[in-house]
């Protein structure tokens, strides 16, 4: 059971390390490389607290392998803002009361922040389908709704702008 | 909840991947998409001494015409069907079918090829291939072999792949003009298996149906095809007493396991309730 | 969790030689695919081991088997077993097995069984929604694998049945006795039609 | 050249105190990921727990095997009862006064019980180590339900209590027998069932629940065995009392023994409990002499921590012919699993499950709830709710729906001829409570015509007369009060530790200010609301005060939050120190306006001389004097500590409406409709509230419609992962109408009654009443939950009314 060398480029910072094959994603990232924004909960892929962006998808850190990541890009929650500038998603979870405790928070951003660029006008109904892999026990949803409407507005404006 | 150990390969190429899996023996275990193999893996129930990771076999991937037929290469993800035109203007069930399966970051993950090899009956490709009239390329070390859907599961995770074939590809004939379809999916929540499963594939002639393929999810030891069903309705007018006929048919098959979902009685009765709403919609949507 | 089953197979072997072969409990268990006795520990009291493979889980229970009673006079077998695995889950089978000799066909007979299975831990927990057919397909290769052992048997050949002539007196297929349920499914869809095409659907 | 003064409203916006949608102060982090919860904390050197846990529901064990775990490199140690034993740390005590094992002594009483802890290197290796341990079991009869229990000669449960005849609430008639607890005059109950012109009665299970907050239990325990410290990182609810236990059990003096709830996950009460895992790492770091991390599993969480509810209920009303109810009986069955260790106040082993005369004015009711022991998980948390509060709304709103079906009374008009007026208050109950505010009447009629309540049920008439309708329709109406803020220490207690709780505000020199209080955010964002309250007291803007709870080395002492205790109790505890300050302040202002105290008014931000504008001292100027030159007589400085002890309950209330349809096909249920009206007294921060009341009511719905802990007669519970319990995705989720109505509470400082949990309380019965509605015409009076569509569709069939 050897060690891996693997190479993956997380939040834009190339990391080479050597992990146990079965080293899952998410542990690779909080344990390897301190970067404990992506939450674990449900271990069986169904609440999305760990999602994270891996080549321009998301993807449940949980369930999958780090070693599936040799030569990836992965961005996580910590790698959102630029430069200090909260991202679009960040701000309307923030404006509109999207969070409550905060631990779904970073998978929902995750995947609010790809599901925006799969679809950046999205209806009530398509945010609720597209969103639909991420739990929340606090908000009842309605406010992240609202969060990601007003991330979508913003990011048209920037585009338009 | 941590997997057990295990030694990790990447073949490169299919050839690869079936020496790897003939070396190593019923040990090793192919590594799709993962969502089913790895919460497994990490519950223990598997301890594979070694995962064949075919991820980075690019010929695994795709969708492609071939004549009248579609080919689907068995690593395509859920969210590439969903996002295919070739599918979208020739299949569509598949594109539909596929929004209800789990949700979208497991779609980025979940393949085609995976969802069907596995052999699970809640999952829902199987009767999706069947009223597709698709067949599966298997390849292993004697070469590639071809399997109707409708032969290829046995029994509850068992079907006709050997331990060392890869599946390869789907291919399905791609519906005509005027085709209806439709898959109907009752389920808890989203991210569910179905409670019950129906998927129609049919054409018509006037108000007759002169073609029609059915194939129901999880409710029995494999994904069902319901012939009774079909010869119920073939060449018959369609209306409601035809398609009460056939509904009952179509419960008659059923020989689901009871668990959270429903009992059996509740799972048959919804075997009926999706193949009259698939039916129906099939229907509607046949010129 | 608990399963009951009560089944019925018809068998083309007598009586006598299936009475013969359910006497001897290593044999018996032999046929149960992946189950083997590992040590006898009294009269009537054996250890074994189970291995059962379902896709990709695999379960290894170790324990005990007794046999409770053994009537000749009613060819009538009760036996409890028990074991567990490694990871949490544990199982018992209270199971009585008769031997119902077939007045109008003495070269037949039917394997009635009736057991009652309970599986707690993580097996049940997760398997629960397989148990009933996982059981199924155990059970019918092990008829399978039962029937082909019996037949093996030396005693009393009688004169086949014009009907299944060519089934008894052909090669009894050894190859195809299944030692663990993966990786045979060929075998488990010929057995499949075959209990399917006798028997019509599971009640 | 100056500028113009800012006018009134200005500086009262610019404190964004109380009444403010202020945003919230927490969210930075968590939006960045720098949240910080107990699975983030690393400290060197730290090793990694896990637990071997059983297999089976009830058995004996035979023989632990650890050499093959010890064997595997990484593992340091292996520890089961035997090994905890000359510590005396097997078993613990519980909080209702019961004894709960640490590790299995012996026997183990319910599936996933804690047996054995696995301390190794890194948590891969823990994982595999407890595949290692062999444990050997002898199973033993299970005993799943509780009426089954109480048969003569049911298994014996707990072996351990043989021949206590007395338990911590009174008498034990039977070997799992807990309590019987009474409340209310059965008397006078049986005397108005007996004058009744009508009674009716229903029996009803309310199904065993968990609160299952995304964030499972867990704890980092640092023991430094040089300096004899203990430091524990904790997913605690309430983090002093885990002092307190800590202390009790292990022997080290409280001022030694340091707890800090970081930020948690999600709690809903089942981060109320102290479980074995916390005390099994605080143990492996004493006797290891370095950090253990223990995280369980999504299984673990839920097969093993705190559950909520099983209660198993017989409601009867007695009532005129008009509808006027005269009388209320209920008894209750309580499955309590297999350690009494329901978090309730001490002299209330069923909580506050006496507020069951709920928003009525009933003369005559009594109450009885038997607790028994079976083989399931021990726990019994008030799952976003107040004490067991939920199961008493959920009986008292079903039975007054059974009563105005049985009577051919609109269940709205029912009501109205029942509800406690609002010149009755403060009122009284049966039961004895003292319902300090309401006004019942007014809210149910702005809800009704919010709706078109009579045109939704013109339409309903519509749906049923359509024989080939392809759904039901259902309108669910509850009209709910609730008992929050435990409580006066004069009856309430944990562990003898009075339900007080506190507050501790420094104002600093230059006028900003930092309060320190004894509750705990797990999302309600205290940070940002607590701080609204000392900003209107004080006249600081919210923003320049920082609020630290968690922390027992720094937070004056509090009870933690639960059970909406917050704001009732430590928001008051608040004010109440805040106002300390303020009466110090306007002397000190006195002072250096050189004026008597009797001179000065208070204005948003200032002490301002009586009808001189111009003389005033703003809060930052007092606080620079404090510090800085003090009047002759005070002591510098300027900081209060306050321990407050509420004088009574708080009892918030509201009025949900609900319209379903049911698939008559599949029994799947829509909520086409849900409109939520609360009134929590004062409120402090809109935008929160609003939030707090989406989220209960979501629970509310996810309890409703499909949450379950599904045993099977072994005693395997068969639905652990989040595959199967039920938390709803957006894309069930309703839509969410809310309204409110303020009547502030008169005994409390700022008025305000707590709301969290209103939502889960009232939404639950709502969606069964709007279900059991749907199904009314066919003379169906109740359905049990949870409503889900296998349930509702067999409820279908057995009325002929599927399709």
């Amino acid at each position: 059971m050897t060690k891996k060398l693997i190479t993956v480029t997380v939040n834009g910072k190339k990391e080479e390390k050597a992990v146990e094959p079965r080293t899952l994603l998410v542990h690779f990232l909080r344990e390897e490389l301190n970067l404990t924004g992506a939450h674990i909960s449900c271990e069986t892929s169904h609440c999305g607290a760990c999602t994270v962006d891996i080549d321009g998808q998301s993807v449940k850190s949980c369930t999958h392998l780090a070693v599936q990541c040799d030569g990836s890009e992965v961005l996580t929650v910590e790698g959102l803002a630029d430069k200090g500038v909260l991202h679009a998603v960040q701000e309307g979870f923030y404006k509109e009361h999207g969070l409550q405790c905060g631990f779904c928070t970073p998978g929902m951003l995750m995947r609010a922040y790809r599901f925006l660029q799969e679809n950046p006008n999205p209806s009530e109904d398509e945010i609720r389908h597209g969103m639909s892999g991420n739990l929340c026990r606090c908000t009842g949803y309605q406010n992240i709704i609202k969060s990601i409407q007003y991330a979508a507005k913003k990011l048209q404006e920037s585009v338009a702008a | 909840m941590i997997p057990p150990r295990f030694d990790y390969h990447v073949p490169s190429s299919v050839g690869e991947a079936i020496t790897m899996l003939t070396e190593l023996g019923s040990d090793a275990k192919l590594l799709a998409g993962g969502h089913s193999l790895l919460p497994m893996m990490k519950l223990r129930f598997a301890e594979p001494a070694h995962l064949i990771d075919i991820n980075r076999i690019p010929e695994l991937r795709g969708i492609r015409e071939d004549g009248a037929d579609i080919v689907i290469g068995a690593m395509t993800v859920e969210n590439d069907l969903i996002a295919s035109p070739i599918l979208q203007a020739k299949a569509p069930l598949l594109c539909e079918a596929a929004l209800l399966i789990a949700d979208p970051q497991v779609r980025n993950r979940g393949t085609i090829g995976g969802d069907i090899a596995h052999g699970d009956p809640g999952n829902d490709h199987p009767a999706l291939a069947m009223a597709l009239d698709a067949s599966f390329l298997l390849q292993g070390p004697n070469g590639q072999r071809s399997v109707k859907a409708d032969d290829f599961f046995v029994g509850t995770y068992m079907t006709l792949l050997e331990e060392n074939e890869i599946m390869v590809e789907i291919r399905l004939p791609a519906l005509a003009a005027g085709t209806g379809y439709a898959y109907e999916k009752l389920k808890r929540k989203t991210g569910d298996w179905a409670t019950a499963g129906c998927a129609v594939v049919m054409q018509k002639t006037g108000d007759k149906i002169t073609h029609v393929r059915i194939g129901l999810t999880n409710v029995g030891p494999t994904a069902l095809r319901a012939e009774a069903a079909e010869q119920v309705l073939l060449n018959q007018p369609f209306g409601a007493e035809t398609v009460k006929a056939a509904s009952e048919a179509a419960m008659a098959i059923c020989d689901p396991a009871e668990d959270l979902r429903g009992d059996i009685e509740y799972k048959t009765a919804m075997a009926g309730e999706m193949f009259k709403r698939a039916i129906n919609k099939a229907w509607s949507r046949c010129q | 969790m608990e399963v009951k089953l009560d089944k019925q197979y018809p068998l083309d072997v007598d009586a006598t030689r299936s009475w013969t072969l359910l006497t001897d409990l290593k044999a018996v268990a032999s046929c149960m695919p992946g189950a083997h006795i590992t040590e006898q520990l009294s009269e009537t009291s054996y250890k074994g081991a189970v291995k059962v493979k379902v896709g990709p889980a695999v379960a290894q229970f170790a324990g005990t088997v007794d046999v409770k009673e053994l009537d000749p006079t009613l060819k009538r077998m009760v036996m409890f077993g028990k074991g567990a695995d490694k990871s949490g889950s544990s199982a018992s089978m209270n199971m009585t097995v008769t031997i119902v000799p077939d007045p109008s066909e003495p070269t037949h007979c039917v394997l009635s069984g009736q057991a009652e299975v309970i599986v707690n831990g993580k097996f049940a927990q997760f398997g629960g929604r397989l148990m009933v057919q996982v059981s199924d397909m155990l059970l019918a290769q092990f008829v399978e694998n039962f029937r082909q052992q019996a037949k093996a048997l030396p005693g009393a050949e009688a004169a086949p049945q014009a009907g299944d002539a060519a089934k008894t007196t052909s090669q009894p297929e050894p190859a195809k006795v299944a030692s663990e349920i993966n990786g045979l499914s060929i075998v488990w869809s010929l057995i499949k039609n075959w209990i399917s095409g006798m028997f019509g659907k599971r009640s | 050249m100056n500028a113009p003064a800012p006018s009134l409203e200005a500086r009262e916006l610019a404190l964004a105190g109380m009444g403010a949608s202020r945003l919230r102060k927490e969210d930075a982090r968590f939006i960045q990921g720098k949240g910080n919860y107990v699975d983030d904390i690393k400290m060197p050197g730290m090793l990694h727990m896990d637990i071997v846990r059983s297999p089976i529901a009830h058995g004996r064990i035979i023989k632990i095997n650890k050499e093959a775990a010890l064997a595997i490199p990484g593992v340091h140690a292996v520890l089961t009862a035997e090994d905890l034993k000359p510590l005396k740390l097997h078993w613990m005590p519980t909080l209702a006064g019961d004894v709960a094992a640490v590790l299995a002594d012996e026997k183990v009483h319910f599936q996933m019980q804690e047996v054995a802890i696995v301390i190794a290197d890194d948590r891969y290796i823990a994982a595999d180590a407890i595949e290692a341990v062999e444990v050997e079991y002898e199973e033993l009869p299970v005993v799943m339900d509780p009426y089954a229990a109480l048969a003569p000669d049911a298994p014996v449960i707990r072996e351990d209590l043989a021949g206590k005849t007395t338990g911590a609430h009174g008498p034990r008639e039977h070997h799992n027998h807990i309590f019987t607890w009474d409340a209310g005059d059965k008397a006078a109950a049986d005397a108005a069932f007996d004058a009744a012109d009508v009674t009716v009665a229903e029996h009803m299970y309310y199904p065993r629940v968990h609160p299952c907050p995304l964030e499972t239990c867990g704890c980092v325990a640092s023991f430094d065995p040089i300096k004899g410290d203990l430091t524990t990182y904790i997913t605690s609810q309430a983090p002093h009392v885990v002092r307190t236990v800590v202390s009790m059990l292990s022997g080290i003096p409280e001022s030694k023994v340091r707890i800090v709830s970081p930020d948690i996950g999600g709690g809903f009460g089942n981060k109320v409990g102290i479980y074995p895992g916390y005390v099994c790492a605080i143990v492996a770091s004493i006797v290891l002499g370095r950090p253990v991390k223990w995280v369980e599993d999504r299984m673990e969480n839920i097969s093993s921590t705190a559950f909520a509810r099983d209660y198993h209920m017989d409601g009867e009303l007695a009532a005129t012919s008009e509808g006027k109810i005269t009388g209320l009986r209920v008894n209750v069955v309580a499955d309590h699993g297999a350690f009494d260790a329901c978090a309730d106040p001490t002299k209330f082993p069923a909580g506050m499950f006496h507020i069951v005369s709920g928003s009525y004015d009933i003369p005559a009711a009594h109450a009885s709830v038997k607790g028994v022991y079976t083989n399931k998980t021990p726990g019994g948390v008030a799952y976003r709710c107040s004490f067991r509060v939920t199961e008493a709304v959920y009986l008292i709103e079903r039975m007054v729906d059974v009563l105005a079906q049985k009577l051919g009374i609109d269940k709205a008009e029912i009501r109205r001829r029942n509800f406690i007026q609002k010149e009755q208050f403060p009122y009284t109950s049966a039961f004895g409570f003292e319902y300090d505010s309401g006004d019942y009447a007014t809210a149910l009629e702005k809800v009704l015509d919010a709706v078109d309540y009579k045109g939704l049920r013109a339409e309903q008439a519509l749906v049923r007369a359509n024989p080939d309708s392809p759904t039901l329709m259902g309108i669910g109406l509850v009209t709910f009060t609730e008992v929050v803020g435990a409580g006066p220490s004069k009856i309430c207690d944990i562990l003898g530790v009075g339900m007080f709780d506190s507050c501790e505000i420094r104002i600093h020199p230059t006028g900003s200010a930092i309060a320190r209080m004894g509750t705990i955010s797990q999302g309600q964002g205290h940070q940002t609301t607590y701080a609204q309250i000392i900003a209107t007291e004080l006249g600081i803007p919210s923003e320049v005060i920082q609020v630290e709870e968690g922390d027992t080395s720094t937070a004056p002492y509090g009870l933690g939050t639960y059970g909406s205790r917050s704001t009732p109790v430590a928001g008051a505890a608040i004010a109440m120190a805040a106002r300390k300050i303020h009466a110090k302040a306007k002397k000190i202002a006195a002072h250096m306006l050189e004026v008597n105290e009797a001179d000065l008014d208070w204005e948003i931000d200032r002490f301002k001389v009586k009808g001189d504008d111009s003389k005033f001292k703003t809060m930052t100027d007092v606080a620079w004097q404090a510090y800085h030159q003090p009047p002759a007589g005070l002591e510098p400085g300027l900081e209060a500590v306050h321990y407050y002890d509420p004088p009574n309950f708080t009892f918030p209330f509201g009025i949900y409406l609900c319209v379903v349809d049911i698939d008559r096909g599949t029994g799947e249920t829509k909520i086409r409709r849900f409109y939520a009206l609360d009134d929590c007294g004062t409120r402090i921060n809109p935008m929160i509230i609003e939030g707090q009341i989406h989220g209960g009511l979501t629970e509310g719905f996810a309890v409703a419609m499909g949450q379950q802990m599904p045993y099977d007669a072994q005693g395997n519970l068969l639905g652990n992962t989040l595959m199967d319990y039920f938390l709803p995705t957006m894309v069930e989720t309703p839509h969410w109408e809310t309204d409110h109505t303020v009547t502030p509470s008169p005994h409390h400082p700022i008025g305000a009654k707590g709301v969290a949990e209103s939502p889960h309380v009232g939404s639950i019965p709502t969606f069964t009443s709007a279900i059991v509605d749907a199904f009314s015409h066919l003379g169906v009076t109740h359905l049990d939950m949870p409503h889900n569509a296998l349930r509702t569709w067999k409820a279908l069939r057995a009325n002929g009314a599927n399709l």
